[in-house]
């Protein structure tokens, strides 16, 4: 494929401005440099983007079970509503009297997660969930900080988290200690009370997601927060997997004080290639008054925005990612009460299904019921035959389908993390099932052909050691 | 009740047996008896597709929307072209996730690359990176790529900036323990001489917005000169339309840049998504956040893109990562890209130019409405006016007549914009309502 | 100017140059010089997209949307599910054209295999194809398959047929010197004992709507035995979302069966495009007009789709040919096609029946109003009243409320329809409305 | 790919329809034959459709120079103008008081292509070309009619016309009598002349398309159209090529009573795999009394619709399709005074080019400038090596590019017909060509392997035959 810049070509262009109406001006301290963007014709341009589409996969274009990912299908009636002109024109500073319907939808998102999390409040600024972690942090520091109790400055953190945990409470300047999981994948509960007999004093809180990242429901959760919440220090829930356990079971009765949400993943908006996502957090009443940016609060018939006095700032432009959140409440609407623990219940029936048909040939890196995700370790194919995870991961592609996510969590060697999502039948997943098994097949019978894979895509294996050695991060016409 | 499970009842029973299980609940038997719901959720029951358009309807219903805007203030009313609209909306670029596996997501790492060439085509820089959540933050990060080990560390901010923006720096800086200090404004521009006095090495970086929020021009040359004697970084925040026309930040020294790209494509939205933008010298390459999309080859020697660079990101180096962002704005990213290669240089000068011309007219027809300028400093599209007449009084009349005013600073000053978007028809009606206040 | 040519003035300088020509001029050489215009057109000046969106946005504010629509006639106010409008938008769906290179046309040509299968399924009948131009010219082309050589081949028209397809049937048999006679109504249904004597062999069909344009329901059985004692051809107009819930056509001997299949997914859109389809037995195969989609296999064996029987069309048998059809509604068809299947056969027959309901509770509740029913006669979404009440006064108040009411069809009768979009709440409001006039 | 009724489930489905709010009521004559519509869930639906369209070749997928089909880029802000919900969401039937925008684009549609055609009145009801064609020829024959002169049944229609207008001539019941081309491709004016001597007073007309269908000009267009009128027949243009001189020559001026557009190439609105097409006709003052369907009349500023006394009936429902005329409004709208005439300019150019630089391989049926189309015979080729016109469209298909038209016009042997269009670019017209000359040289070489391609396509050569024998015309559960 050419790039865009490759197939520019001197004044090519589209039809867009009128002439200007208004005498020209002229301005001080000119641009001196050529602006090189590309020159093209509509149907150019048409036709390179179609192009690039053709080479990508989406939801829409088969199965996607990227494992922590949740790549649940994108409902197009969330697309049609949020793109009513009544939310796309209107500007975010107008007069809060003339968005009553903007304000009343972020009043019911509010509402409806506050209920699904069983927090007290939610705000919508937070960008993606690693922003979310971010802006939760610094709701546990603000709250510490209002103490006077800023000793607090290290975080516990299990081995089998995100690496967005400890980098997020580096962003608070915080300190990471990392707890080991035990064997069963869950936390292991005498490491943690160690650490909490020494550092009992220091601990600012806990980060956890439940279920974890190996799949797993932490059933000594509310253990974990008790002891957590005995030294002094508060709960963090990272919501990356809550689409397992919505509707049966809510971050805030297990113990959290703060919980952050990925819309883009459990509330079914879409991912846009990498963003933009949308990563509120939520929080009990007594964190409330420190939370960052404005908040709709609901007078009578009147909703209005409004500053909290000990806000510990802004995490971002405006109210957060408007439209995301408009996509999501038109789900959570669509599922309402029994709907919502519905898709949970098949996300995670769906995984044990999937799980259980491949057990037979693949090692599963932990035995009994798993939530919506499920880890295998292709450690031992690796050591008899000296094919990878990322070997079998590449074949995939070669049938049409996308991989799991590959060598995560760290603590799973040889990695390859399952995640159907309830949006996916029984006959796409027996179909998926038969290519994995006809690809352990082939690795054990063809090891060689495995690291050639894949051979019939755009573009085969990459050489990433070039991309990172000799940077070339833009073109540059020779 | 509305589902997009695919499974019938029936698939799902025969799952269950399958996994030798009886029922839903035996899925959660990890769960503790005292956190697993028992009545479920308290939320209202599930609407169907048509219900749920007509709730939407309604809230829509419930907004206003102005034909007529001259607000501006970090939001933007520029017109979106129909294929842009026409091609974001393929829904593989919507629905696809990060593209991790290179072999299947050319379109979007080639997309992304053509955004970071965009991007330095339009801030002179370097490098630039997939883009982060909004030019806010785009802010934030780049004064946290400043931050060095020995130093005090403490970060600049000219006090012409958009308000926002500074409140989300110094919240950023809160999170790092890190001091901000406000440059102060004069006439409408960074009080220079004050920066002089404040500013010294153990300052990490100074940022300043380009045009800056009253819409004035600041003079980047001198202010760089300030800041790189006394060898502190210097980061630019520019709005992407005004680099069309304006000396590039890099010619005045800037050693990041960064933006609020929603003037791109992206429509008011209410305030999001918007896309912010980063962009740097090959020197600072590695302290860049975010994703960052290089060119390489495949085993056939075949010209590709991929994720690279990986080594600054969380899920590498976790508590060593130069951010913890993971996502970018791919989706906004792409829009602009779409948005730059249709407009195109000329097209992109042309919405540069039509937006100060007509604010120039605004401010000048204004003047005879006894709305005059507050500053005397040239401007981009937006500008600041005092008046004897009440701020809510214009905007009330305004309002009447479908015409979204400037945004009332305080009861006698307003901050105006004007983009190719307002007609010679649409601001001589303006001003002749504001005359009749 | 707004162009869409692709090359700049350079590149066709260049192309002239290349086939030695000096300008345009030279390339309209055999055009006689009294026909070459030598000014141009008189045109106004082409406009940019902005200039253009702003012209349409004028034009579409200048026309009246009601919120809630009673009436039908021919077009009819159903619900057009989100994913139905996000597929059919895909741009290879839209800008492909008749697809004459299978291999490269699977995608197109399936789909039609599919809608042809809906509406066999639909109609009950043997063979459907690809679509035609609308309701109207698909009873017109029906009437046109039963031509026969020897006979004097007087087409009849049932009278309670929608006033528009009569129109469409006479002109298209003028066009053949073909005769039209009208089967009158009586009771608001086709009167039988009229058929009986009017219709003789000498006929070649007869032609009833279902449900017929005052909304009853006929005896299609009966009709069916009269027309077929005489060895006519019985042909049926058919309302595709009411063959979910009524006796098909097909159980009451109808020889051909089309329809307008605007209900499935078409908007209103002042009346177009819509969809025709037409629908026989196998025995009339080679007579159906239109495209046809046919299973084959390719030279692997691999099953595969393709244009066929084209023998019948007019770019093999030109005047011979059974109709001069080109074209389908491919793309309508693609949206009915993907209505249905979103609607699914439960979704189909609810929306049959709320319709039904809705029209039911809407005639109760207007007859306490005083606009009783002009028919004892079972009907399905739409109904006759008649009232003392002046038909304009109460279309002027339903207005006034942004409600669209019935079709007036003189002073004191209207037309009313009610589908799944009518709200029970909706109703009632009408009905007050209508006891205050 | 499976058919979508192959993809069903039992009881997939989608939430589309709250519950009933009134009493539901029974009908009679109930259906009893099950209704086997497909059942799916949405994800299900979406993914279908996603593989269809990826084994679509539309206009924005690359080249498509089908020849006589016009097939240029379709401008996104025609298609965003005409689904704004204020034309959408009205009704046929409402009030003209309420339907004002409507009428006035409709009259301005008329009045934009009136000045285009040369005509008096444009009608809006004809859905297609061919529709326009029989709606054109029962205005001649309502005319005639009117004048008592009902002995004309007989058409004259070249040789080398489209086989609707043989097929359309039929619907009004004239016998068509066809003249041959002389070897220029156009009109035999002796072999006219001798119809007309033998034939004159049954002459309702004649039907002609020009530029005609081997692209090239008919230069005697004024003497053809007075010998016909001298007769009393009035004369049919066919505008299918109209995009070859609009701008540059009107059909009017050229002696035309009554014009046929196909909105759908001339005016690039989308053709949508087969339809909806758009097919409006115009006709000098004298016909417009007997125009089909309701016409929109202006008084002062307010726009009316009427039927005129001595309509011959209406062609189809309303006023044709609307939302198509729309997009043809917005596309005229845009290009203006200049750039009609520019946009056919370089059509015409563009097949000139083509033409010149593929002549040194490919035999030309015709020399000299062409139009916007040219044609060339592959009887040679075919003739030595036994490589049809098939054959090489056929190849093309491996390259990614659409062959252009095959064995049309009938009076070229082994023709393919190249229309490029305007709105394709030098570039892209280059690597057509390269293409067109690989595939010729691998003609020469290989014959062989020509008779087996396409080799990369979804599916290879059909079997039309099998097809057409034993017709399998619907999808039947086993």
């Amino acid at each position: 494929m050419n790039l865009i810049f490759e197939q520019s070509t001197q004044n090519h262009q589209c039809s867009i401005l009128p002439p200007c109406d208004v005498p020209k001006v002229e301005l001080p301290t000119k641009r001196q440099e050529t602006l090189n963007l590309p020159e093209l014709s509509e149907n150019e341009i048409s036709r390179h983007y179609t192009q690039l589409a053709e080479n990508v996969h989406g939801v829409n274009n088969g199965f996607y079970p990227l494992g922590s990912c949740t790549m649940k299908y994108n409902p197009k009636i969330d697309e049609e509503v949020a793109s009513f002109n009544g939310f796309t024109n209107i500007h975010p500073l107008q007069d809060t009297k003339t968005v009553q319907g903007a304000l009343e939808a972020i009043s019911l998102a509010n509402d409806y997660l506050c209920e699904i999390t069983g927090m007290d409040k939610m705000t919508f600024q937070p960008a993606a969930g690693a922003h979310g972690e971010f802006s939760g942090l610094l709701l546990i520091k603000a709250y510490h900080k209002s103490r006077n109790d800023e000793k607090r400055h290290k975080i516990i953190v299990p081995d089998s988290a995100h690496g967005t945990n400890p980098a997020s409470a580096s962003m608070v300047n915080y300190d990471v200690i990392s707890v080991p999981s035990s064997s069963d994948g869950c936390v292991d509960i005498e490491a943690l009370k160690a650490v909490l007999a020494k550092e009992g004093e220091n601990i600012a809180g806990l980060m956890l997601t439940n279920p974890n990242t190996v799949g797993i429901f932490d059933k000594n959760i509310l253990e974990i927060t008790k002891l957590i919440h005995d030294v002094g220090g508060l709960c963090y829930y990272d919501g990356a997997n809550l689409n397992a356990v919505m509707g049966w079971a809510r971050p805030g009765d297990m113990g959290f004080d703060v919980v952050h949400l990925n819309l883009h993943k459990t509330f079914a908006t879409p991912h846009g290639g990498g963003g933009p996502g949308s990563g509120p957090i939520g929080c009990k009443a007594f964190l409330q008054e420190f939370l960052p940016g404005y908040q709709v609060v609901q007078k009578d018939d009147y909703f209005d925005l409004v500053r909290y006095e000990k806000s510990y700032g802004m995490v971002k432009e405006f109210y957060g990612h408007f439209l995301v959140v408009l996509k999501a409440l038109a789900y959570i609407m669509t599922l309402g009460k029994e709907g919502i623990g519905e898709a949970s219940a098949n996300a995670v029936l769906n995984a044990n299904y999937m799980k259980h048909e491949l057990s037979d040939t693949f090692n599963m890196a932990y035995d009994g019921i798993c939530m919506h995700e499920f880890v295998m370790s292709l450690e031992q194919l690796k050591h008899d035959y000296n094919v990878s995870a990322l070997d079998v991961a590449k074949a995939m592609l070669d049938y049409g389908i996308h991989p799991p996510t590959m060598y995560f969590p760290l603590i799973v060697h040889e990695a390859l993390m399952v995640e159907p999502t309830e949006t996916e039948g029984k006959a796409q997943m027996d179909e998926a099932i038969k290519i994995y098994k006809e690809i352990y097949k082939t690795a054990i019978e063809n090891p060689d052909i495995m690291h050639e894979m894949p051979l019939n895509t755009v573009v085969r294996r990459l050489d990433e050691v070039l991309a990172a050695r000799k940077p070339i991060l833009r073109y540059q016409a020779e | 009740m509305g589902t997009y499970v695919v499974n019938s009842k029936k698939e799902q029973q025969e799952l269950l047996t399958r996994c030798g299980l009886n029922s839903f609940v035996d899925l959660y038997k990890d769960i503790p008896e005292e956190v697993l719901l028992k009545d479920g959720l308290n939320l209202p029951k599930g609407l169907a597709e048509l219900e749920v358009k007509r709730k939407f309807e309604d809230l829509a219903d419930k907004n206003k929307v102005y034909k007529h805007i001259f607000r501006g203030a970090g939001a933007y009313n520029h017109y979106i072209p129909s294929v842009v609209k026409a091609i974001a909306s393929k829904e593989e670029f919507v629905t696809a996730y990060t593209p991790y596996q290179a072999e299947i997501s050319q379109g979007i790492l080639q997309a992304i690359f053509e955004f970071q060439t965009m991007i330095c085509e339009l801030t002179g820089m370097q490098i630039a990176n997939a883009s982060v959540y909004d030019g806010a933050t785009a802010a934030a990060e780049a004064t946290a790529m400043c931050y060095e080990r020995k130093k005090a560390n403490t970060v600049y901010v000219s006090a012409t900036t958009n308000p926002q923006v500074i409140e989300v720096i110094k919240t950023y800086s809160f999170g790092h323990d890190i001091k901000v200090e406000l440059v102060p404004e004069k006439n409408g521009v960074t009080d220079i001489e004050a920066l002089k006095t404040m500013i010294d090495n153990e300052a990490s970086c100074f940022y300043v917005q380009q045009p800056n929020y009253l819409g004035n021009i600041e003079d980047l040359v001198a202010l760089g000169e300030v800041v790189h004697k006394v060898k502190v970084k210097y980061i630019v925040g520019a709005n992407p339309i005004a680099l069309a026309v304006l000396q590039t930040p890099a010619q005045a020294g800037a050693d990041i840049v960064v933006g609020e790209a929603q003037p791109l494509g992206l429509p008011l939205g209410f305030g999001g998504p918007y896309l912010g933008f980063m962009a740097t010298t090959d020197k600072m390459m590695r302290k860049l956040p975010g994703r960052l999309v290089g060119q390489t080859v495949d085993v056939d020697g075949k010209r590709a893109f991929v994720l690279t660079l990986q080594a600054r990101e969380q899920h590498i180096r976790r508590e060593k990562a130069s951010s913890n962002i993971c996502s970018n704005q791919q989706w906004c990213a792409l829009v602009a890209s779409i948005y730059l290669a249709t407009m195109g240089a000329k097209g992109l000068v042309e919405v540069a130019e039509q937006s100060v011309a007509k604010a120039h007219y605004l401010a000048e027809e204004l003047s005879k409405a006894g709305l005059t300028l507050k500053y005397q400093q040239p401007y981009f599209h937006e500008f600041v006016t005092v008046s004897a007449k009440n701020t809510q009084d214009i905007m009330d009349k305004l309002a009447q007549n479908n015409i979204l005013g400037g945004l009332p600073l305080n009861e006698r000053e307003i901050l105006w914009c004007a983009t190719e978007m307002n007609t010679k028809e649409e601001i001589d009606k303006l001003v002749e309502l504001v005359k009749a206040v």
